[in-house]
């Protein structure tokens, strides 16, 4: 039984994996701005494709930190340039400027590859073969749930411990009592943001290590899966998005597994609603109250 | 001096406006050359229209009731669907589904209702299944909203989108195949012979949803977009109303995605994605939310913008002008510019949520040279206006880094960013009826 | 006693929220055709205990009874039933919910601490949305303008006009709700509760923001619909002067605690009540 | 009703705007000697790839040979290229621009699905369309104006059908892609000839969008099977092959004419993966036409990069570059830029000469073709490797 499981079991471990580093920014963000950050996947889909063009010229590891600056560079651009001026609008308008960007950023990436699908540099020890029980897999499938619980592990320290983390709290909880205490808010949503980038960063070596092709619309799906994730879990919740993220993957093998290929992708939206009839706030989310 | 006009004088001239359009796309349609280029103008009217429904119906969820929904591509999916699958004359049965032994339905309304009626029935063969589209579509939403309603804005926005993404999928699976042919396109449907038929259509479909809105249930749409608490204290029924919306929105998108199968000739589940939802969300941008007008002329735009005067800009010459930059995928990326810039800078977009008027747009006409000509002046006054507030933004700033200097010792001390409120705002997902 | 009937009877209403007792054990009544203040200092708990009414929360225990139905009632229930810090929890046991729209169809209308009208919408739409509820024509027979929906259109056009002449804001008809000054904001958010055919009205500060000429005005504005309009009046309300002017009954809030009630006489010499607004240490 | 006219005038407004700066790039009907092309191709979507490597072909033709003499007038050619993007929806709007360019005739696409949704604008202009690599039946059937020089997808599915049972496969695992017509009708072909050979077969299907296949891999495997099936675009062909060697697939993969492209042997290079595809050319087939391309894409950056950044040949670029004569020739036959004449010319029209073989038509307007190469991949070389013609029987 676990002999025939195992392999679609390690995939969706591996992928939940680089779910989870993607959704951690999209419940960062949602948790303090309330706006889903549309972007956000194709932010992912750009770290992928600039590791493309760095590594031509660019040693790994140089690359790798490059990529990551890219990604925060990118994103917190956005936040500046297209989220900032729209703080004070209505929540439609924000929302609409996230789907722009998105559209921008996709364009963007079409115009530059010329729609071609480019394919990921090689990066040695993540792309060899390793057997685990009777599944072949890439190594890249076993270090990604390790390295994704570690940094984990540090945001929530980081969270819980450290000044920043205490004022990202209370901005999420409070967003104008916060700024009224003295919160600098644009300062942590910046540190959200460059937050949120740089883990969608390392998420794309590992996602692109595994499934080697970007195009321009390779951020689209793999976002939209880890919000749903994030909402699974909680929205805000940084170990909830993480949960959320490994279920995701998980099911979405097991059912691909299962035969029903033709849903695999619709799968994940009728979790999300299922989650939003059953338990709106999600694994670990907590309930607030409208203000009247 | 603003113009005022008499209701008659205002009537005379919008019969006489719709007259002329009309018989110039009639007869455009008729006389122009398939070679000329003018005969783009033609496609981009009919295409133009069909999207002009579909982001004026946008228009209706999103503008004037408030919500926020995605689901448009998904609503339109069906609506082709729906009128594809009735009216494929039977002889072509067997070519079109071939994998699945010529499907289910084996007969087209079209050819039933000519067989007995003659031309009328086949317009009444047309119009039958567009309606049905629409109801079909209309039910549909219905069941979808009951649970998705329930939810607040982004929630909403994005389980429509979900809903959207599991229909397709839905139309594509292979099991359905006898109906919907799978992953295969359908095709040899009937089709309208003229570019007036989507116009009309459109146009009527168009004049219905600004005559909701106006009439006391638009108010009390525009009441639940302004607030929803206060419309609610005033007895409106939210969910009910929402309800509403939503299904009638959905049937225009539905009878929008008949026409749009019309005009493609061919359709399959696959483009009803995403993107298409985004297009139509960014017309609506474009237009203004909450103007119907906005909708009508931003959909010309997008559609003429996106499919005929820049595609120049993918063959490397455009007005004259050419580069080497200017390959395949320039088009998009200059358009998605251009749309991001009406998001962060004109986010009223061209109306606003102003509606057309003829005394607007007379006095409109009157003023443009007297405008152009003070033109630099106003801009002079506004750059200055805008260092002005510069100015007072970086004394605000100055003064914000004051207080937070003499606010540090409280921030260190950790207790201060601690005070939670008890009632917090916004996320509280259902109302109370979820419970 | 008064043997005038009771339009609205609020019993042990308790309000919690997580840990913290908004509102607690609230009683009070509403007379016919009487004007009643609930005041207390800040964060006491006044408009919450509106919202209870109006069925935009569901209290946590206690019932609400409008013209002698028990329409409103909860007890704790499920992790509430652990963390109730509240009295009386054994004493409520049906949960009875109503949705706001249907507390206003009920007859009880109100108006907002923060004056919640609708932006997008001139004077005279505002007051036409709050008759809406009361017209009977489909949303078919409305869009395709049928005689039943002209007339109906027709009637509450002449109705909202006929209220905004009262409250003096015909001029403005047409105006954007926002555009107008603030106190005739206040009048409009009253015009349109009125166009709910209510019998029962809740003012939410009224006077707030108001200098002491406005809201003399306001005092005798309120009497006056209170008559032309055979309305009964629950009010908050900081300005003293207003609510001791027209006050028939008063009750007094503080921590949600009910600390006080009487006639304006008894109030300004209740001890507590002094010690609350002046004591203490807020 | 007021507000029905509140509309018209703003659809007026839009109108008396487009009227306004109309044009685009166009500069009117095709001036005295001088006759157009149309290239109705993908240069982004999904095919993107494919799309671009077929006009190459074509451009490369066009530089080979830029003039046509017709009747005894010189012209020249002028190619007008459009992007469907890959989408259904777009093909339409594309196909009505380049019919509004006064073209003489149009050649394209790569992939079947946009090709039938342009088929009745083409149809409805009376234009002469030459499908280059479309090979789904649906494209040609009930529509006169379209020809194609390419096999079709029932005799392919058939060839690779008989190719895997003569290897001895037993159960075949066919994966397509939902909403793609060319891999479903080519799966279903395949199916129904693979299942009269006596064979077995496990059929599924992946979503748009969708870039792990390691769950398709995963059940290929576990069902038993004995040959992989995958005729998708290029774009899932390389991560297929990825996940295949990282889960030491097992099995022979096998694809359609899509997979001869040097994207899969790129991919493949150095795996330890066994494709073979069926195709319409072979390289060195014509040394000449090799040659020559070669040096042209070594010169231009720009084609070189269009073919995926180096210079490997695939058979939907010579079939570009074929496609390109049999419209000259055609219109030569006519004696006319005239679409109509050109129709008229086509259906009796042999073209001889070709890299990729002769052309004729039959009654429908598809190619008389019988013969199918079957290429393997050298996972060593990273090239193709000439296995045998196969014949449908």
């Amino acid at each position: 039984m676990l002999h025939t499981w195992l392999p679609y079991i390690l995939a969706g471990i591996a992928v939940g994996g680089q779910y989870a580093l993607i959704a951690i920014g999209y419940t960062m963000v949602y948790g303090i701005l309330r706006l889903i950050n549309f972007a956000h996947g194709d932010v992912f889909m750009w770290s992928g494709l600039i590791m493309v063009y760095l590594i031509t010229v660019l040693p790994l590891w140089v690359s790798v930190i490059l990529v990551i600056i890219f990604a925060i560079v990118l994103g917190t651009t956005i936040e500046k340039v297209a989220y900032r001026p729209l703080r004070s609008a209505p929540r439609m308008s924000i929302m609409i400027s996230a789907i722009g960007v998105s559209y921008l950023l996709q364009n963007f990436a079409l115009y530059i590859t010329g729609g071609l699908t480019k394919t990921y540099p090689e990066i040695g020890f993540l792309q060899k073969t390793v057997k685990i029980g009777s599944a072949t897999t890439k190594m890249v499938t076993v270090i990604t749930p390790v390295l994704t619980i570690v940094l984990v592990f540090l945001l929530v320290m980081l969270i819980k411990h450290t000044k920043i983390g205490m004022a990202m709290r209370a901005v999420s909880r409070d967003f104008e009592t916060s700024s009224l205490m003295g919160i600098d808010i644009n300062r942590v949503i910046t540190v959200t943001f460059v937050i949120g980038c740089g883990l969608a960063a390392i998420g794309s070596v590992l996602y692109f290590s595994n499934y080697t092709g970007i195009n321009p619309m390779s951020g689209a799906m793999p976002g939209l899966k880890a919000f749903v994730a994030a909402v699974f879990g909680g929205i805000g919740s940084v170990p909830g998005a993480v949960v959320g993220a490994f279920v995701i993957g998980i099911c979405e093998n097991l059912i691909k597994g299962a035969g029903w290929t033709t849903f695999s992708d619709a799968f994940t939206f009728v979790l999300l609603i299922v989650i939003l009839m059953v338990k709106p706030t999600g694994l670990f989310g907590e309930k607030n109250i409208d203000k009247v | 001096m603003e113009t005022t006009l008499n209701k008659k004088t205002r009537s005379a001239l919008s019969v006489a406006a719709i007259a002329l359009f009309l018989v110039l796309v009639y007869f455009g349609d008729i006389m122009i050359s398939p070679g000329s280029s003018w005969k783009m103008l033609i496609t981009v009217i009919e295409k133009g229209s069909i999207y002009a429904l579909v982001a004026a119906s946008m228009n209706l969820l999103n503008g004037f009731t408030g919500l926020f929904s995605l689901g448009q591509a998904g609503f339109m999916l069906i609506g082709a669907y729906t009128y594809a699958i009735f009216t494929i004359p039977a002889a072509s049965h067997d070519a079109v589904y071939q994998y699945f032994d010529g499907g289910i339905i084996k007969w087209s309304l079209v050819e039933v209702l000519e067989g007995s009626l003659g031309v009328f029935g086949h317009y009444l063969g047309m119009l039958l299944p567009m309606l049905g589209a629409g109801l079909i579509v209309a039910a549909i939403a219905f069941l979808i909203g009951i649970p998705v309603l329930r939810l607040k804005s982004d929630y909403l926005a994005i389980a429509t989108l979900g809903f959207a993404e599991i229909l397709r999928a839905f139309f594509q699976w292979n099991t359905l195949g006898p109906v919907t042919n799978g992953s295969n396109v359908l095709r040899k449907y009937t089709t309208y012979g003229n570019a007036i038929f989507p116009v009309l259509i459109g146009g009527i479909c168009i004049a219905i949803i600004l005559l909701l809105i106006n009439s006391t249930y638009g108010r009390a749409f525009r009441a639940i977009r302004d607030d929803e608490i206060a419309a609610e204290a005033m007895g409106i029924n939210l969910f009910k109303h929402k309800e509403l919306s939503f299904v009638i929105s959905s049937f225009f998108a539905g009878i929008g995605g008949a026409l749009l199968a019309m005009f493609q000739t061919t359709i399959n589940a696959t483009p009803f994605n995403t993107v298409m939802t985004y297009e139509i969300l960014l017309i609506v941008v474009i237009g203004g939310i909450g103007s119907i007008t906005g909708s009508v002329i931003g959909a010309f735009l997008f559609t003429a913008a996106s499919e005929w005067w820049l595609r120049g800009l993918d063959a490397g010459k455009w007005l004259g002008i050419s580069a080497s930059f200017m390959r395949p995928g320039f088009r998009k990326v200059v358009f998605a510019i251009l749309i991001m810039l009406i998001v962060l800078f004109y986010s009223r977009g061209i109306m606003g949520d102003k509606e057309f008027s003829w005394e607007r747009f007379i006095d409109w006409w009157k003023n443009l040279p007297a405008n152009l000509k003070s033109w630099p002046e106003r801009r002079k006054a506004k750059a200055s206006a805008r260092r002005e507030a510069r100015n007072a933004k970086a004394a605000a700033k100055a003064r914000a880094k004051e207080a937070k200097s003499s606010n540090e010792a409280r921030m260190a001390s950790g207790e201060a960013l601690f005070t939670p409120l008890p009632v917090s705002d916004t996320v509280m997902v259902f109302d109370k009826e979820g419970k | 006693m008064d043997n005038r009937e009771v339009v609205l009877r609020l019993s042990d209403i308790t309000m919690q929220f997580g840990g913290v007792v908004a509102v607690d054990n609230l009683n009070l009544v509403v007379h016919k055709n009487e004007i009643v203040g609930l005041i207390g200092p800040n964060g006491a708990g006044k408009t919450t205990a509106f919202n209870c009414i109006t069925g935009v929360y569901e209290p946590t225990n206690g019932s609400v009874e409008i013209n002698g139905e028990v329409v409103i009632e909860n007890h704790p229930q499920g992790k509430m039933k652990e963390a109730y810090k509240g009295r009386n929890a054994g004493k409520y046991t049906r949960a009875l919910t109503m949705l706001p729209d249907k507390v206003t169809k009920l007859g009880v209308a109100r108006t907002f601490q923060n004056i919640r009208l609708f932006k997008g919408m001139s004077v005279l739409e505002n007051v036409m949305v709050a008759m809406h509820m009361n017209q009977t024509e489909s949303v078919f027979g409305a869009t395709f303008r049928s005689r039943k929906a002209r007339s109906e259109e027709a009637a509450m056009r002449a109705e909202a006009e006929e209220l905004l002449r009262k409250v003096d804001l015909y001029e403005n008809r047409n105006d954007l709700a926002t555009s107008l000054p603030y106190g005739k904001q206040r009048h409009l958010e009253i015009a349109r509760a009125l166009a709910t055919h209510p019998s029962i009205l809740l003012l939410d500060e009224p006077a707030a923001g108001m200098n002491p000429q406005e809201s003399d005005d306001l005092m005798k504005f309120i009497g006056r619909i209170r008559d032309e309009f055979d309305l009964s009046i629950l009010m908050i309300e900081h300005h003293m002067q207003v609510i001791m002017g027209i006050c028939e009954h008063i009750y007094v809030l503080n921590y949600g605690g009910q600390i006080a009630d009487g006639t304006a006489a008894e109030i300004q010499a209740n001890p507590a009540v002094i010690e609350a607004y002046l004591g203490g240490d807020e | 009703m007021k507000k029905i006219l509140v509309l018209a005038l703003s659809l007026m407004l839009a109108m008396l705007a487009l009227a306004g700066c109309g044009g685009g790039g166009d500069s009117g009907s095709g001036g005295g000697d001088t006759v157009k092309i149309g290239v109705f191709e993908p240069a982004s979507g999904d095919n993107g790839a494919g799309g671009k490597q077929e006009t190459l072909g074509i451009e490369y033709a066009n530089k080979m040979t830029p003039t046509v003499t017709i009747g005894d007038k010189e012209y020249n050619v002028e190619l007008v290229k459009v992007d469907n993007e890959s989408d259904n929806s777009k093909a339409v709007t594309a196909a009505q621009n380049l019919v509004s360019q006064n073209v003489s005739i149009v050649l394209g696409s790569y992939g079947s699905g946009v090709s039938i949704a342009a088929a009745d604008v083409f149809a409805d202009a009376g234009m002469p369309a030459i499908g280059v690599t479309c090979t789904n039946p649906q494209v040609t059937a009930d529509c006169e104006q379209y020809f194609r020089i390419c096999f079709l997808d029932p005799f392919q599915g058939t060839v690779l059908a008989n190719y895997a049972s003569d290897s001895g496969c037993k159960k075949a695992y066919c994966l397509s892609k939902l909403g793609d017509d060319y891999s479903v009708g080519l799966v279903n072909y395949f199916v129904e000839a693979f299942k009269a050979n006596g064979g077995e077969v496990v059929e599924e299907q992946f979503p748009d969008k969708n870039s792990d296949f390691t769950s398709y891999v995963a059940n290929a495997k576990n069902k038993g099977c004995d040959v992989f099936f995958a005729p998708v675009s290029t774009e899932a062909a390389a991560l297929i092959i990825d996940q295949a060697e990282a889960q030491d697939l097992g099995m022979p993969i096998l694809a359609g004419d899509t997979w001869d492209s040097n994207v899969i042997t790129e991919a493949a290079k150095g795996k330890s993966v066994d494709i073979t595809v069926t195709t319409f050319y072979q390289e060195g087939g014509n040394p000449e036409f090799d040659e020559g391309i070669k040096a042209w894409m070594e010169e231009d950056s720009t084609a070189m990069t269009n073919n995926g950044g180096n210079t490997d040949l695939a058979a939907v670029t010579a079939m570009g570059y074929d496609a390109y004569y049999v419209a000259l020739e055609a219109m030569k036959a006519a004696g006319s830029t005239d679409p109509a004449d050109i129709l008229a010319a086509l259906p009796s029209l042999k073209v001889s000469g070709l890299v990729c073989g002769d052309v004729s038509f039959n009654e429908t307007g598809d190619a008389n073709k019988t013969e199918a190469f079957v290429k393997k991949c050298n996972t060593e070389t990273g090239a193709w490797e000439f296995v045998k013609t196969q014949s449908a029987e």
